[in-house]
C-alpha cells in the first residue's frame, strides 16, 4: 500500500517516540516556526560550542510526519559541524522535492531517508521540511549574529 | 421530496473517475469547494463557442448575446436569492467581495455613513473564515477604528449573552457568517440584525455556506450585504456574488473600463451599480456557468437540497459519535445547524486521519479551515472536516466511519 | 512561417456559426476579447470533470491534482514571459493586476520604496486604458502624489520630445501601456525606462494588446510590473496575470485565505509571494485554460503570430486607405505598431457604421475604447476599430472595405 | 434587411435635417448628458411659460439614432403640456424596452415610433433615449426649483 511508503515504520517510532523533545533551559538561539496551511507550530532551540552543534531540542505539535522528521534531524545533526549539517539539510530538501525519483544517502541521511515516501505527497512535504527550517533559520541566525538569545521567527 | 441522489450523482462527471488505484471517490470537502454538475461546464464551454465576446461593448451580434447571458446570469443569481437583478455585482470570489465592501467603505467620503473614523467599531466573530476577518482587521486599522467580536462557547454557538455590549452604541459594522465552515453553526441572525439596527451599524452576511444549502430570501434577512461564492453552489470558480440594496451610496473599489460615466485625464465619475462595481472585462463564462449552477440547484429544489443535507447531518452526526474518542467539534444537534462536520479523532493527527482517509478514496478536509483564531479558541492543533452536499449519501458515513477506525488501528 | 490559418480556425469552435441570418462571421474584435480554440474550452472542462478540488489546501489526491494544474499553469505564464513561477500572480482581470499595484501601493508603510506621498508624482500617457489610468488617478488622490502624462501627437505616436520634465525627479510611478488598444501604437519602451530609472521610478506596463500578439521577455523589457489578461490571449474570461520581481516587497491587497503566515482575532501576517496575493479560492479552472492558451501559441510560435498579424497589418492598412473619406487614427507605417486599427469614415457615425458591418456579419467595435480621453485628444466623437489576431486573413479585409464602400451609400 | 427596419427612412431624414438643432441663447434650464458607452453627448435648452413647453433646442454629437431620436423628441413635445410630455416620454421609453414586441402608438408618438426598430438592437437603445432623458431631466429640474438657470446634468 502506497500508505506504508509515506508512514514507514521508522517514522512511526519517532512520532511515537520522539527525540530530543521538550525543550532545554539554556541555548543560543531559540526559533519558532509554523506551518500556515495546517497550523503545526514548533519551537526549537539550538546550542553550539565554535561551530559544532551541541543540542537541538524542540517542542511542538504536528502531524506524525513533521514530528517524526524533527526528531530525526534533532538526532542526526547534534554532534555535527554547522557546515556538514547544513549538508545535510541541503541533501533532505533536494530529497524532499525529488517527487519520488530519489531514494537519498542512507550513509549521510541516515533515518532521514525514511522520510523519501514524503516526496511523492505534495502536502506533506512542508511537514517534513518544518523541524529542518527551523534548524537552518537556527543556525543562519548564529551565524550572522554570534549567538544570540530569543529570536522568534516564522517560516513555512 | 427525497432526493434521488444515485441520478444525481450521474450529472457529476467527476463520479465516473476513481482514485488512488481505482478507489471509489467519497468527496466530503463540498465546504471547501462543490463539484460541477455536467450542465454547468457546459454552459461555460457553450459561452465560448456560441457566444464568446465582449459585454455592453460591441455594437455587434456577439456582443449582444454575451450581454444577453451575462446579464440573464444576473438575473437568475437575484431571483436565487429574492433579490433584484441592479443589486448583484459579480466579483471573482466571496473573498474579493468582502475586500470590495471594505475597500469601498475606505473609499467612502468623510461624512458618508460608509465611512468609519477613529471613533467607531466593527463587530465580527471569533468563528469567521478569514476572509471575513482580516479585510476588517484591516479597514480597522486604515480607519483607526476598534475590531470587536462575539466569542464562541464551547458548544460552537455564539455567546449573544453580551450582544448588548458588543454591538455598542458607536457599532457602524457588523460581519458575521451566516454558517460557520467549521463548526456548521447558523448563527442568530435575527437577533443580531435587530441590534445592529438598534445602533444604526450595517450588516455584512458572509453567506458561502448557506446560500449552495439553504432557501434563502434576502428580503426576510434583513442584512445590508450579502457575499458568496460560485464555486460552492456547484458554479465555476472565479465567480462571486456581492448582493446589497445599497449599493448606489458605496463608491466604487476597482477602477477600470465600463465602471464610468465620463473620464478625463484628471479625474472620473463612476456609472450606477451594478456596473460601478464591474471594472473591465468581467468574468462573463463564469456568470453564466454560476446562472447554469443555480437552474440545476432551483430544478431539483433548495428546501428539498436543505432537507436532503439535514437527514444526512443527522446521519453523520450519530455514526460518528459511536467512534471511540471522536469528538464533534461544534453543534450536537440539528437545530440552527448545517452540514460542514468537523471532528477529532483521539491523538491522531487531523493530516494523519486524512492522508488514511485519502488512501481510501475519502476526501476530506483537514486543518484550521481558515479560521485560525477559531481553531486556537477551540483549543485544538487542528480539526478533521466533512462537509455534505446534495450529492452525498449515508452509505459514504458508513465508508468513512469504518475508515476511521482502520486508521486508529494503523496509528495505535 | 507563415500560418495555416485554414487550419487554426478549424480549432475555434465559434467560426463554425453564423450571424444575422445565415452570414458567415467576420470577427474583428479580438482587442476587446479574442476567441477560443477548443483546446482550451476542454481545458478547462476538464479540470472540472476530472480534477476539481481547492488547491493547497486538502490532503486528497484531487487537491494534489488541482494544486499541480494551477502551479502548472503558473509554471507556463512564467515560462511564455521568460519570468519564474514565483513572480506571476493570477488576478481575475489586467484591470484587477493594476489595482492591485495602486491599492497594494497604498498600503505600503511609510518609509517604503512603494508608499507615495504628496512629494511624489506618478506618470501615464494620454493613450492609456481607463484602467490603467484611473486606478492612478484615484492612488493620485489617495496619496496626495500629483498626475502627468505624455501627450499624444497627431500621428499616434508619444511626444517624447519633453521626457526629462515629464518624467521628473519626484516621479516615482510610470505606468504605460506596450500597445495601445486604439491607435496600434507600440511605445517606445527602452528610452521611458532609461529614464524612469535615471529617476527611481518604478514602471508598470500594460500588456494587453501585447502579450497576446508578440514574443515576450519580460527580462529584456526592464520593467518592474507587467500585466495582462488571459481573455485577450486565447484563454477564458476571469484570469488575469500580474508579474513582477519584487513582489516580496510589495504588500497585499486582497485579504482572505491561503495568503496568510498567521493570523489572530487582532491581525495577521502574510505568506510569501505569490500567495499573498491569491486570497481565497483561487480561479483555477481559469488558470489551467489560461495554461492551454499559452500552449496553443506556443504550438504556433508568437513569432510567427506576429510575423502573420504584421502582413495583415500592412494589408488592411493599405486597403482600408483606399476608401474615400476613411481615416486611420493611428501610425501608419508598420514601424512599432500592431494590429489595433482604428478609423473615422466621413460623416458616418462609428456606431451607425458599426451597425452597418455587423449587418454584414463584421464585427468590430466602436466608441472610445475605453481610452476616452485619448479620443477627446484626437478630435474626434469615436472610432470604429478593426483589431486582428492568429485566426484572421486578407480576405476579411476585403469584405471589410467592401462592406464600408456600402454604409457609405446606404448613410450618404 | 432586419437593418431597414432599425434605419427607417424617418430617422435617416431627421439624422441628416435635424429640428431644433442649435442652442436657444436663452432658455430656463440646460443640461448637457452623456452615453459613456459611446462617447455621445447632447446639451439641451429647456424653456417653459406656466406648464407649457416653449421650446426645446440641443446641440451634440452623435450617431444617427441618437440624433434623429432628439430631433423627433425636440419636434414633438414643444407646445405641449409637461405632463402630457411626461406621459409622451414614458410612452417613448417603454417602447424601447419593449425588445421588439411593441409598435408604438402613432397617435402619440408620431414619428417617434420609426424608433419602434432599435428596440431590437440593445446596444442601440441607449442612443434612442439619450435626448429624451436629457428632456426628462430638464423637465424634472424646472418642476422642483421652478425655473433656474444652467444646470449641468449628466445621466446615461
Ligand atoms: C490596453 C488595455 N489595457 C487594459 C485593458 C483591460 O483589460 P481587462 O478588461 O481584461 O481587465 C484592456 C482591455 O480591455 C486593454 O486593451
Ligand atoms: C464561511 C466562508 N467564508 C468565506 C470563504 C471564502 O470563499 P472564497 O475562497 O471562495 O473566496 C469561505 C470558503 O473558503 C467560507 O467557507
Amino acid at each position: 500500500m502506497e500508505l506504508d511508503n509515506l508512514y514507514q515504520e521508522v517514522i512511526l517510532d519517532h512520532y511515537k517516540h520522539p527525540l530530543n523533545k521538550g525543550l532545554s533551559d539554556s541555548y543560543d538561539v531559540q526559533v519558532h516556526h509554523i506551518n500556515p496551511s495546517c497550523g503545526d507550530e514548533i519551537t526549537l532551540n539550538l546550542s553550539v560550542e565554535g561551530s559544532k552543534i551541541k543540542s537541538i531540542t524542540w517542542d511542538g505539535v504536528g502531524c506524525s510526519i513533521s514530528q517524526a522528521s524533527v526528531s530525526i534531524a534533532s538526532d542526526l545533526l547534534v554532534d555535527k559541524d554547522m557546515d556538514e549539517a547544513d549538508a545535510i539539510t541541503e541533501q533532505f530538501i533536494d530529497l524532499m522535492h525529488s517527487k519520488g525519483t530519489k531514494e537519498g544517502d542512507p550513509e549521510v541521511l541516515e533515518d532521514a531517508v525514511a522520510m523519501a515516501g514524503v516526496s511523492k505527497f505534495p502536502a506533506r512535504i512542508k511537514c517534513a521540511l518544518l523541524g529542518w527550517m527551523a534548524y537552518r533559520d537556527a543556525a543562519d541566525r548564529i551565524k550572522q549574529s554570534g549567538s544570540a538569545r530569543d529570536h522568534r521567527g516564522s517560516g513555512q | 421530496m427525497p432526493l434521488d441522489v444515485a441520478t444525481i450523482r450521474q450529472d457529476f462527471p467527476i463520479f465516473r473517475r476513481t482514485v488512488r488505484d481505482g478507489k471509489k471517490l467519497i468527496y466530503l470537502d463540498s465546504g471547501a469547494t462543490s463539484q460541477k454538475p455536467e450542465a454547468v461546464i457546459q454552459a461555460e464551454g457553450d459561452f465560448y463557442r456560441l457566444h464568446n465576446a465582449a459585454v455592453h461593448r460591441g455594437a455587434h451580434q456577439l456582443a449582444e448575446e454575451a450581454t444577453d447571458a451575462y446579464e440573464g446570469a444576473r438575473s437568475k443569481v437575484a431571483n436565487f436569492i429574492g433579490a433584484q437583478a441592479e443589486e448583484i455585482v459579480f466579483t471573482k470570489s466571496a473573498t474579493e467581495s468582502i475586500n470590495l465592501i471594505a475597500y469601498a467603505m475606505s473609499n467612502a467620503p468623510t461624512g458618508s455613513r460608509f465611512a468609519l473614523t477613529s471613533k467607531d467599531r466593527i463587530v465580527v466573530t471569533e468563528m469567521e473564515h478569514h476572509a471575513n476577518l482580516i479585510p476588517w482587521q484591516q479597514l480597522a486599522s486604515r480607519s483607526g477604528a476598534k475590531l470587536s467580536w462575539f466569542e464562541v462557547l464551547p458548544d460552537g454557538r455564539l455567546d449573544l449573552n453580551s450582544i448588548n455590549s458588543v454591538i455598542s452604541a458607536d457599532t457602524k459594522v457588523v460581519a458575521i457568517t451566516h454558517q460557520s465552515n467549521v463548526l456548521g453553526t447558523v448563527n442568530p441572525l435575527e437577533a443580531i440584525v435587530a441590534r445592529a439596527r438598534e445602533v444604526g451599524a450595517v450588516v455584512v452576511l458572509d453567506a458561502c455556506q448557506s446560500v449552495p444549502h439553504m432557501p434563502i430570501d434576502v428580503k426576510k434577512l434583513g442584512v445590508d450585504f450579502l457575499v458568496f461564492s460560485g464555486h460552492k453552489a456547484l458554479g465555476p470558480t472565479g465567480i462571486g456574488v456581492l448582493w446589497s440594496n445599497q449599493l448606489d451610496d458605496l463608491p466604487p473599489f476597482l477602477f477600470g473600463g465600463s465602471m464610468i460615466e465620463n473620464v478625463t485625464m484628471e479625474s472620473a465619475t463612476w456609472a450606477p451599480a451594478p456596473k460601478r462595481f464591474e471594472a473591465g472585462v468581467p468574468n462573463m463564462a463564469q456568470a453564466v456557468g454560476l446562472g447554469a449552477a443555480l437552474d440545476y440547484l432551483n430544478a431539483i429544489g433548495m428546501e428539498n437540497v436543505f432537507e436532503h443535507e439535514m437527514q444526512l447531518t443527522k446521519y453523520f452526526l450519530e455514526e460518528l459519535q459511536k467512534v471511540p474518542t471522536l469528538k464533534i467539534v461544534g453543534p450536537l444537534d440539528l437545530e440552527n445547524r448545517g452540514s460542514c462536520i468537523s471532528f477529532t479523532v483521539g491523538e491522531i493527527h487531523p493530516h494523519d486521519l486524512g492522508q488514511y482517509l485519502d488512501s481510501q478514496g475519502i476526501a476530506v478536509r483537514t486543518g484550521h479551515h481558515c479560521a485560525w483564531p477559531l481553531t486556537r479558541k477551540l483549543g485544538v492543533p487542528a480539526t478533521t472536516r466533512a462537509s455534505l452536499y446534495l450529492y452525498n449519501q449515508e452509505s459514504e458515513c458508513d465508508l468513512l466511519v469504518k475508515a476511521i477506525v482502520d486508521a486508529q488501528r494503523y496509528f495505535a
